[in-house]
């Protein structure tokens, strides 16, 4: 199987060569043509994969493939690790990435970054299929920081727009932010476990557990608790969860199948896959547990809200996804991990098939993404209104369709768990479906129902989208369909994950659960029993009343309560404060300090706060260098004094 | 006393390269100024038998020669090969500069093969005296080197602070010699470490010593506070000079610190550990955050300089064999990525008029992408983006201070190479996102463009297998 | 005959002078060299006591070499005084700052 | 004692002729006072026993490199008045500095070094020890390899000062020794043949 395993890793990455190193040779149609044949193959070779590990109930894989270096007695090397959790994201990253390569012929056909633009998203897939098969902390680590750079180039692929500039620098450093906590994590592990290998380090976490370190004064704490904390701020970073959020939105700016595929399918649940990855290490730890919960219900609730306000159309599907990667989160921190992973699987497909659709909306509007000049679009693009349709209902969890599924499963979880937090987590969840299902019939309505608000011109073009987006529309609403029923038995209650998550039986959520677990068709009956189902209905009825019966009420109630819509229209203020509280404070002393230094490069480059902050310091500091002789001798004759001074008086 | 004590044969390599220097000095005089590619094609060659000469040595642990004045080992012999690898990749980068910038004479070549013969000194010097004289020879062909460029005022300006300054380091160097000197009774770095380990010193003398020393190094080294010379002359100095002086130069360095603090101070490791960490903090902080507000690549990369021999030093500080193999692993790596980043600079150099500032490389992917992609492994690399080689060396020195219990200096460090990530980035940010301000597409000489390339490649392909290198350093320096 | 410390104290007095004539003449070069001869004289001081100290006459032998490259150092500065003040028409430290920051 | 007066009152005319050296406003003078110390050094030095060493400071010091400096110092055409401006703005700090160095140095030599080698008087030395023999004698054995290095590094000085100041500005006049005493009659002298004037 070594040999198998290789090919689904290397195929995409040849593609992406030829696409990237040739594309002028070998033409548009042979760009698109290799990088497909490329994915296609490991597409193919992960279900074979698949079958085996689930079918035929294959032993784990886990073994180096190549030893990279040694040094004293650490190795890095690059190995698989190829267990249930690694063989669905397999699948899911493969099948996605295939959807979004064939639909991007569509979508790019004008773009003259076309080749470019293949061969990132094949040396995308290359990137997540290395963090999601490796089996050592250096292999995740560098699939980590792949994805991320690849993310990063995508985000600002049409380089000449400033807001995809804006928006591709504010991924990086949000991430940049998000990556030295799961780097400083991973060289915590190291130190304490002295090893890169999962397995290893799994192995010794009651050890690491029992140590503690005094992070400052008197404060003792668990060095996993540290290292988990460090890892889950990675985690925070990829998967945007409050507060490292802020990149999510503005990364909408990249071209639309990057949206469907990097930022709501996979590399923005890398975080979840490490953390139930890393599930041996997270038990051990309750209180790295709580915070992961907190976080993620925060970003749960919150972020859906936001949903509410936004008028691009983009942007409601990137906060629903902000949204759901919280569900996810909330999972991880109630021990749920397979219900994590469930969720994050039916999730990647029918937040893939909304964002296509979002697309293929984008496509026929010509490049108009506000919803307010929508409208009535569901007779002109049939195939998309119906694919649209049952991405929402999965998304809100329609009984039956595969949302459903995951997202139940999930709120019984964390009904069922008993962490500090975990009270706060189940209402954020269970009134997040409300907000849920209110911003998606919300934006199911705006787009597809209701008056024509688009102008003539428009009209006279507006038509269904070709057979290369709407075949992977219809191809991603298959398994958003049945891909709940077909597999909750087993993922969930079948232990199917056994091998691959390590669950203590004090923190079991998901066997509370299970135990009331009959059939898929069982598990819907019940639902009908809960609330989560009726809040749905109560959010989509309202999104009905609101914005299909009375149109002329949300601007009312926008009016009445103007300072919460104003609170919800500049997202909780966080992006105000990154640019207004860090960026002016330091643009005040800067002003006052450094006045005509090198503003126009600061200004241009910099555009965090605390780059701020540090190009501010830049500039102060480097007018000691002053360019006179004597000063760098004085320097030189103080520097000698003080070495001199501190030596002698030392003793 | 007879020759065969001399014991000659061992500082062959030395002998060669002075030879030949001499004949190339001899054939420059004689010849025109449109037929100087003989001096450059004699300066390779020289280059080339000085390289066969280490090479085809005898392997052998440590031996002595000249009563104990020289002594040649494996990792001298490592660091002999690169340096002279360097020098010809310096000589190749500058061939075509030195032609646009009609900076016709053969001295520049005279001039940098006395560096090197220098640095090969520095390399193989067993006593401070030798030491000495190795780094004077280096020095003093450096600030000609960076005055050659007689019609630039801003080269007499950046020479004269280096001269004048150098002279001040110099100075100090030799106070703390002597004080080493009178504390010991020796000069040989055997006989120091010799009356250190048996506690026959006079410490506080010894204490003086140490400190003049480590100003003399620092300074040698551009570590903070004594680096102010390193951004003028850096920039002020033509980009061939500059090449010369970021990049192998820094080989002299690394083995003047090899030699005299860990092999001949070693078992003072507790008397200058605290001083060597204050210089690699400063270094660190002041290399990294000042390169951010520079418009003038020639001097970001010279706060660059000044930020790795922080890391540098983080390892050297280590104390330990890995630290110190981690410090040696990264100095070679530097040279590496630093002659690719100044090769760029001269690649993209035109008659009368030099590509020095960032601007210059606005939009450089519009125009030859290639270039661009090669510009753009560099910076990568320096700013230790996995999987390039500049990682590997960040990851050997912090997992080195790490293991010595210097955790905190490891995150320090990890913090300043993200704030250092800035000003790489911004300069891909430029090649990639900005116009181009300038039509003009570089057409470098193809002996160039190889060059170039491979130089970047090498960045890549030593980062994605650097099993080979980082072992060679790990045998060279035993454990 | 004095012991050698006397030797020691005023070679740290010369070297301590050559430091002060560096924050003095922050103009002139030339000065500003001749302060760096003050520094290497202390040096040899320092060496040539410590060889009489020793009964070891290495350190006269270090001294030897360092007059030597002292020579060839001023040979060099010079030269490249020569240099700056063709250039520049001053060989004035304030001049000198065109390269900074 | 008489090694101690001797010592004192030489110590006392170098310091004083090093403190003339970095006040002096006029190059000139400077150049002077640090002849004036190199001088009264050799004769400390001679107290020490180095004899060879004493001449060679004399001799390649005052002879060769101080000369050099007032060369170079009266070839350049410098302005003096501007030279000295802003004498003492930085004094205060560097005297302060150099106080901080002596008094560090002076605890290291003198307040903490009463029981160390350091205070020992060296015995005098026996009338027929030839210093220049015995430093002759290990210059070329055993440092010779330094003394090579030593040759090189003379060579290096004499390349860069040539290179650095040696230029050919078109239009400069020079002679050609070669072409001088070459030249023949015909090409100077032209022998004009004309008709006597008549008045």
């Amino acid at each position: 199987m070594e040999n198998v395993y290789l090919t689904i890793v290397l195929a995409p990455l040849v593609a992406a060569i030829v696409a990237g190193f040739f594309g002028r040779q070998i033409g548009r149609a042979g760009a698109h043509w290799v990088t497909i044949l490329g994915v296609a193959v490991s597409f193919l070779l992960s279900l074979v994969v698949a079958k085996d590990v689930f079918i035929d109930g294959a032993e784990v894989f886990n073994q180096a493939v190549y030893v990279w270096a040694v040094t004293g007695n650490l190795s890095m090397e690059i190995g698989f690790l190829i267990d249930p959790l690694s063989a669905v994201m397999m699948v899911v990253v493969t099948f996605v990435s295939l959807m979004v390569h064939i639909y991007t012929i569509g979508y790019m056909h004008d773009d003259p970054g076309y080749q470019r633009f293949f061969s990132y998203i094949s040396l995308f897939t290359f990137a997540m299929l290395m963090l999601v098969m490796s089996n050592n902390f250096l292999q995740l680590f560098f699939g980590w920081e792949a994805v991320g750079l690849v993310s990063y180039l995508l985000i600002g692929f049409w380089y000449r727009k400033p807001t995809a500039i804006f928006a591709n620098m504010k991924a990086f450093i949000v991430n940049r932010v998000g990556d030295f906590g799961f780097l400083l994590g991973i060289g915590a592990l190291l130190y304490y476990a002295g090893s890169l290998d999962y397995f290893t380090v799994f192995a010794q976490a009651e050890e690491i557990q029992a140590t503690s370190v005094n992070i400052w004064g008197d404060a003792q704490w668990s060095a996993l608790t540290l290292a988990c904390i460090l890892l889950f701020i990675g985690a925070m970073g990829k998967s945007a969860q409050v507060p490292l959020h802020v990149w999510l939105p503005d990364s909408m700016e990249g071209p639309t199948p990057i949206s469907a595929l990097i930022h709501a399918a996979t590399m923005v649940t890398a975080g979840i896959f490490m953390v139930a990855r890393m599930s041996p290490l997270f038990e051990y730890s309750t209180a790295a547990l709580s915070f992961v919960l907190v976080i993620g219900a925060t970003t749960a609730f919150f972020m859906g809200l936001l949903g509410l306000v936004q008028n691009d159309i983009k942007r409601v599907v990137a906060y629903s996804t902000l949204s759901q990667l919280g569900y996810m989160t909330v999972a991880l921190g109630v021990s749920a991990y397979a219900a994590g992973m469930f969720h994050l699987m039916t999730h990647a497909f029918f937040k893939a098939l909304l964002f296509l659709g979002a697309g293929s909306v984008i496509i026929g509007m010509h490049h108009v993404q506000d919803m307010r000049q929508m409208g009535g679009l569901r007779r002109y693009m049939p195939v998309t209104y119906a694919t649209v349709v049952i991405g929402t209902l999965a998304l809100v969890g329609f009984p039956g369709l595969s949302g459903y599924f995951s997202k139940d499963a999930l709120i019984e979880a964390v009904h069922a768990a008993s962490l500090p937090g975990s009270t706060y987590a189940f209402w954020c969840v269970l009134l997040g479906v409300f907000v849920t299902a209110l911003y998606s019939f919300r934006l199911l309505f705006m787009v597809f129902h209701g008056k024509e608000r688009f102008d003539q011109h428009t009209r006279s073009h507006l038509h269904e989208s070709p057979w290369v987006v709407t075949v992977p529309l219809i191809l991603l609403a298959i398994p958003s369909v049945a891909i709940g029923w077909l597999t909750i038995q087993p993922l969930l209650f079948g232990g199917a994950f056994q091998n691959a998550i390590f669950v203590l039986p004090a923190n079991d959520t998901l066997a509370v659960v299970g135990e009331k677990f009959t059939s898929p068709a069982g598990f819907v009956a019940h639902g009908f029993t809960t609330p989560a189902l009726y809040l749905a209905i109560a959010g989509a009825v309202t999104a009905w009343f609101l914005y299909l019966k009375r149109p002329d009420i949300p601007a009312r109630l926008q009016e009445r309560f103007h300072r919460v819509h104003s609170v919800l229209d500049n997202k909780y203020y966080f992006d105000a404060f990154n640019e207004q509280v860090l960026a002016r404070a330091s643009r005040f002393f800067g002003g006052a300090l450094w006045r005509g230094g090198d503003q126009g490069i600061i200004d241009g480059i910099l555009v965090n706060g605390s780059a701020r902050a540090v190009g501010w310091l830049s500039g102060v500091v480097r007018r000691v260098q002053t360019g006179y002789l004597y000063h760098y001798a004085f320097t030189m004759v103080i520097g000698l004094c003080l070495l001199l001074a501190w030596l002698l008086t030392r003793g | 006393m007879s020759v065969t004590e001399l014991n000659l044969g061992l500082a062959l390599p030395e002998i060669v390269l002075l030879c030949a220097t001499c004949v190339v000095l001899l054939v420059d005089v004689f010849i025109k100024d449109h037929q100087r590619v003989i001096t450059y094609v004699l300066s390779l060659a020289a280059l080339l038998v000085t390289a066969l000469a280490v090479a085809l040595q005898p392997l052998g642990g440590r031996e002595y020669a000249f009563f104990g004045s020289y002594v040649m080992d494996p990792a001298g012999r490592v660091l002999k090969l690169f340096a002279l690898a360097g020098m010809a990749l310096v000589f190749v980068y500058s061939r075509s500069y030195l032609h646009q910038q009609r900076l016709l004479g053969g001295d520049y070549y005279l001039l940098a093969l006395f560096a090197m013969l220098g640095i090969l000194v520095m390399v193989s010097a067993s006593s401070l005296l030798t030491m000495y004289l190795g780094l004077e020879l280096l020095a003093l062909s450096s600030y000609a080197l960076v005055a050659f460029r007689r019609d630039s005022a801003s080269g007499a300006e950046s020479a004269m602070k280096y001269f004048v300054l150098g002279a001040i380091a110099s100075g100090s160097l030799l106070y703390g010699v002597s004080m080493i000197y009178g504390a010991t009774g020796s000069i040989e770095l055997a006989g120091i470490a010799e009356a250190v380990l048996a506690g026959e010193v006079l410490m506080l003398p010894m204490a003086v010593g140490l400190s003049f020393l480590l100003v003399g190094i620092a300074f040698k080294f551009g570590a903070v506070p004594f680096h102010m010379w390193l951004p003028d002359v850096y920039q002020g100095a033509p980009t061939s000079v500059t090449l010369f002086l970021g990049s192998v130069a820094k080989i002299g360095s690394f083995a003047l610190v090899l030699r005299v603090l860990i092999e001949g101070l070693g078992d003072l490791y507790e008397s200058w550990a605290a001083m060597v960490l204050i210089l690699a903090v400063l270094s660190m902080a002041i290399g990294n955050i000042v390169a951010i507000a520079q418009a003038n690549l020639k001097r970001m990369l010279a706060y660059s300089t000044i930020s790795h021999v922080g890391f540098i030093l983080v390892g050297i500080l280590a104390g330990t064999a890995s630290g110190v193999q981690g410090a040696m692993y990264y100095a070679l790596v530097y040279m590496v990525m630093a002659l690719g980043a100044f090769g760029m600079i001269i690649l993209l150099s035109r008659e009368g008029f030099e590509a020095e500032n960032l601007d210059d490389f606005k939009g450089l992917n519009a125009r030859s992408p290639w270039f661009a992609f090669i510009m753009l492994l560099i910076m990568f690399s320096m700013a230790g983006i996995p999987p390039f080689v500049g990682f590997y060396a960040k990851v050997a020195v912090f997992g080195a201070a790490i293991e010595a219990g210097y955790t905190w200096l490891a995150v320090l460090g990890v913090l300043f190479s993200v704030v250092g990530a800035y000003y790489y980035l911004r300069v891909v940010w430029y090649m990639y996102f900005e116009a181009p301000t300038g039509e003009v597409r570089p057409m470098p000489s193809p002996d160039l463009r190889f060059i170039v390339s491979a130089n970047g490649l090498a960045v890549l392909g030593l980062g994605i297998l650097p099993g080979p290198l980082l072992s060679l350093v790990a045998n060279v320096i035993p454990g | 005959m004095v012991p050698v410390s006397y030797y020691l104290l005023l070679a740290a007095a010369l070297f301590a002078l050559g430091v002060t004539g560096i924050f003095l003449n922050r103009k002139n070069v030339i000065i500003l060299l001749m302060c760096i001869e003050l520094m290497l004289l202390a040096v040899n001081f320092n060496f040539i006591a410590f060889s009489r100290m020793l009964e070891d006459l290495v350190g006269q032998v270090f001294v030897f070499f360092i007059l030597t490259v002292a020579a060839a150092e001023a040979a060099i500065g010079l030269a490249i005084l020569v240099v700056l003040f063709r250039s520049r028409r001053s060989i004035n430290v304030d001049d000198l700052d065109t390269l900074k920051g | 004692m008489i090694g101690h007066v001797l010592f004192f009152a030489l110590a006392a005319v170098l310091l004083s002729a090093a403190i003339g050296v970095i006040t002096s406003r006029n190059p000139v003078h400077s150049a002077m006072f640090l002849v004036l110390a190199f001088f009264i050094s050799a004769g400390l030095w001679l107290l020490l026993e180095a004899e060879f060493l004493a001449i060679v400071l004399v001799l390649v010091y005052v002879g060769a490199v101080m000369v050099l400096f007032l060369f170079v110092v009266m070839m350049l055409d410098l302005n003096l008045t501007r030279l000295r401006e802003g004498f003492a703005r930085y004094a205060p700090l560097g005297v302060v500095l150099s106080l901080v160095i002596v008094a560090l140095l002076a605890n290291v030599f003198w307040f903490r070094a009463q029981d160390t080698p350091l205070m020992v008087t060296p015995e005098l030395r026996s009338a027929d020890v030839s210093n220049t023999r015995e430093l002759g004698s290990v210059l070329y054995t055993e440092h010779v390899y330094a003394f090579e290095l030593a040759a090189v590094i003379l060579l290096v000085a004499i390349v860069a000062a040539i290179t650095l100041t040696m230029r050919r500005r078109p239009g400069l006049k020079v002679q050609d020794v070669a072409k001088q005493v070459a030249v023949r009659r015909e090409d100077r002298v032209r022998v004009v043949k004309m008709d006597a004037e008549k008045e």
